[in-house]
């Protein structure tokens, strides 16, 4: 449900907006997310995944959040199977479509202990943009007559006054926190963004706190001779963590591809038992390792510079 | 069956059938899969000026031979585009009017053209959860649909568990009254036939049986009356041009074999 | 007032969308602009205004246009003063703040011979984005209890649903035609534009119809190198000319800033006698040359070149 | 009036009181000439954290010396800014929270702290047509507003012409009845005195005098009733640092001659 606009103003006039470095660990960006909070995760299916976040966030054993994002892949499991999460809002939730549905997605749900809430694409994409423009709603006209609208309580419906044609209206998303990971920003949380936008500058104006994960911290000085290539403003991030690899085993558009061997390990580790292969995996790859850094040396320096020649191709032409 | 028929697979008759239904100039939301390799397919044949969206925010890709991107939301995806827009963006392109047709594949439909990919058995104590819309709700709800998947009886239900994207919902006015003035399905494109819509009523109908497929044929892979009237003729068989192009586009028959 | 929605998909549909060549003369392009259309310009004030092809449809005798733009500068004098337009559309209407009040603006609307529509920044801006979005209406928190709204026949308010707040509805805005000027486009229309984007993006999608003018054609492999700068999709655009300094007297963001001799000299002329003055002008740079080269050399080399000289010194960081 | 105060110019004094306004951090939409002068002016002296928005799209400019933009439009605008977005993306800033402060000049203004700058003499038939509202509308009704303007009778009026760019509307609950909940008129300065508003009431007060002026020289001054109360003092004279910080800004004394 939308939140009342004067409560809006009051939470982000409260923010630091000001002009300052706001770079820190992943740990300590940890602090911006409280238990119980609505988060909002950039990118789409296998594309610019918060994954270091999402890990931070895991390791520190945040829960019950309600996690929003377009298209919800692995990272959906793993909040599911460790506890950080049972609720999550998407418009499709599994590996991938060459991986088939997820069983651990399946597992949860079927059997009650989470909850997958299911909206369209583009209402999704539109109550972040409600959000992010500060109206507490946005019409459409999709979604009517279908049983996804059905079983959905935050809608409403309209007859245009000035067509008279009959219209969806869906709420304003306004997540707690925003986790968006971007190929470059500089230490005042001034991000760039190449390729595919998906949802994230709706996510993150539209959220009340912003942590930006980066490939690399570039000067202001550099965000400054091309402005019109900054895509988040300093004044809407709370938090800057340089974290290489940031997706992994997701792909950031042209600087890594999916690490497809890992990903169908990972499907692979899920089919048959996929609770226990969840747990196996969280106690691998995030509650094994000291660091993100040997987080990534499990992962691998082999597929990783894989990745890297075949993200790198995209500029190849 | 004769033979030119028989000499490919489902899959390929999917490719093929489908292709010949997209026109030059036309802009098309495509689901990866079948849909993107007949719309790549209508490209190399008679579509040139076809161009296709992906629900990640690409526009006008290069699709390069065997390298087909597994989902629509990857750079893969984006390779030598015209435009790369947010997701956002490429989905109010439905809405705005730009796009003539969606074009995806389906795992239950029923006679009103309804899609379900979210729920088997009852929504709130399923058998099994599926993954959901993605864009298929918006697209269906929003443009002219083409739909592709194999003819089986499993598939091709009387009333679909869910209304994952609306076909003409309970027929007649029903998807009109819903709000929904725009777009709807278009044809289904089987296995065995290919199936149209009654205007009036927003019920499934054959329109042509492929090169010797026989009207029990359908029936029997059919979850509900399908019957096949009087003048309904036969579609043209794959051509020999049409199934090269398509086997150089899937050389590794990753999605066609 | 919104156009019906089947309507508006209708007039859509019935495009050539197709991938094709539409390289075209600023004389031939005039035919996509009918008497009476709705006309939206691109840019603000004295930035990437669609100059040349203004400067066309003025000696191409065009009549009872309804012209809109977020801010109207020297373009809508001009426009009056030819009887080109005899309504326009904006937020704000004269020659740029440092030459005061527009003396021929003022003429034309004091006398009634002319409209000048007053809707408030954003709430033109909305409407054009309703447009491009498909929808009938956007709501807005803003112009509701002031004069300017009160002057409006298009406007509805009302209670939220989801939260009870009063709302103002401001309608959808599909113009005619859009003329947009950019910096570099393909023979097919696709766009990139850099600096700031006004509400180019929005008008273009809006729009039923498209005239693209650009500093120069580039190819589509140049584009395809880079299709997260294009921001016009070649299927919204129906004609793409080359026109360099297709904005001069105006800027062209990177390319050159204003000839401010220039605008002084309008000024100047149109400060003592208003109508005589912009006769005089039109006489002299309008109807008086050939061609936009012409034209382009009437208003002199040796100022073009020095405002190159300033618009590249954007890059000389 | 002390020889500080009468060692600057008028806009001199409009420029440095108004700076004082402004708070390190926060957000603020400037126009041209003295908002942005004055903001600039901050940001040298106390507010180096303050960031300036522009309603042609530009976020976080750096401003040169001595190359104040003429309007807020052009690439001029744009120099060394942090970020470049749309109009209506800057615009939507304001309705979203996350602007503090919109800080213009004015034309007319009347008690309530309404503005006018589209019609002189009724909008149905004015003597003169102005040039309208721009974005001030916008700002008016979405943030917290400074005024910086001289103090002239014939600019401050009983009852605006037409309200442009709302203050309090008619007082009391009137701005938040019409729907604008938040923002609102927050201080006027002139080269006489600060004005605020009475919370209640919505009314223009005098919250302190400029050194050396009298409560008769305001009210000679202005087209409605604007007692000075018993406990209004005096502000504090423009410091030496501060009025040579300004000139090195303006040393064309373009905006403060």
């Amino acid at each position: 449900m939308s939140q009342p606009y004067l409560e809006l103003r009051r939470r982000t006039q409260s923010r630091d907006r000001s002009l300052r470095e706001k770079v820190m660990s992943l740990e300590e960006a940890c602090r911006f997310v409280r238990d119980g909070d609505h988060v909002a995760l950039g990118g789409s299916t296998a594309s610019r995944t918060p994954m270091a976040m999402i890990w931070a966030l895991i390791r520190a054993g945040k829960k019950d959040l309600t996690v929003s994002r377009s298209i919800v892949s692995t990272e959906g499991d793993l909040l599911f199977a460790s506890g950080a999460s049972r609720h999550i809002l998407t418009s499709w939730f599994s590996q991938g479509i060459v991986w088939g549905v997820s069983r651990v997605m399946r597992g949860f749900t079927e059997s009650k202990r989470a909850v997958f809430e299911e909206w369209s694409h583009l209402s999704i994409g539109l109550r972040y943009r409600a959000g992010a423009m500060g109206v507490p709603f946005l019409p459409m006209r999709s979604m009517m007559g279908s049983d996804v609208a059905a079983r959905l309580k935050d809608l409403r419906e309209m007859d245009c006054p000035f067509t008279g044609e009959k219209l969806l209206l869906v709420p304003a998303l306004n997540p707690d926190v925003a986790l968006i990971h971007v190929q470059r920003c500089d230490p005042y949380g001034n991000a760039q963004i190449d390729g595919l936008l998906f949802m994230d500058v709706d996510i993150a104006m539209a959220a009340n706190r912003v942590i930006l994960t980066t490939e690399r911290i570039v000067s202001n000085d550099q965000i400054r001779r091309a402005p019109d290539q900054t895509k988040i403003p300093f004044f809407a991030v709370e938090a800057v963590v340089e974290a290489p690899y940031g997706c992994a085993p997701h792909e950031c558009f042209g600087a890594y591809e999916p690490l497809f061997p890992h990903m169908d390990y990972y499907a692979e580790l899920t089919r048959k038992n996929p609770e226990a292969g969840a747990k196996e995996y969280l106690d691998r790859f995030y509650y094994g390792p000291k660091s993100w850094t040997e987080y990534l040396n499990l992962v691998g320096l082999e597929p990783l510079l894989d990745a890297t020649r075949r993200g790198r191709s995209i500029y190849a032409d | 069956m004769p033979t030119e028929a028989r000499a490919c697979t489902a899959s390929e008759l999917l490719c093929v059938m489908s292709a010949r239904l997209l026109e030059n100039g036309q802009v098309i939301f495509a689901g990866v899969g079948i849909p993107l390799l007949a719309a790549t397919l209508a490209q190399r044949l008679h579509a040139p000026g076809l161009t296709i969206l992906f629900e990640g925010g690409t526009i006008g890709p290069h699709i390069v031979p065997g390298q087909l991107p597994p989902t629509t939301n990857e750079q893969r995806c984006t390779r030598r585009a015209n435009m790369l827009v947010s997701t956002t963006e490429v989905l109010l392109l439905l809405q705005r009017g730009y796009v003539d047709v969606g074009f995806m594949g389906g795992a239950q439909i029923d006679r009103y053209g309804n899609l379900n990919s979210s729920f088997i058995g009852p929504a709130d104590d399923p058998q099994v959860r599926l993954p959901g819309t993605g864009g298929g709700n918006d697209i269906a709800s929003l443009a002219k649909m083409i739909v592709a998947m194999p003819q089986e009886k499993r598939r091709f239900v009387e009333r679909v568990d869910f209304v994952t994207s609306p076909g003409f919902l309970r027929g007649g006015a029903s998807r009109r009254d819903a709000g929904l003035i725009s777009g709807g399905m278009y044809k289904v494109v089987t296995d065995l036939a290919l199936l149209g819509f009654e205007e009036e009523t927003g019920r499934m109908k054959v329109e042509a049986l492929h090169p010797g497929v026989t009207p029990a044929q359908v029936q029997a892979n059919t979850g509900f009356e399908l019957p096949v009237g009087p003048g309904v003729g036969f579609t043209e068989p794959p051509a020999a041009e049409e199934l090269a192009a398509l086997r150089r586009l899937d050389p590794d028959r990753v999605y066609t074999a």
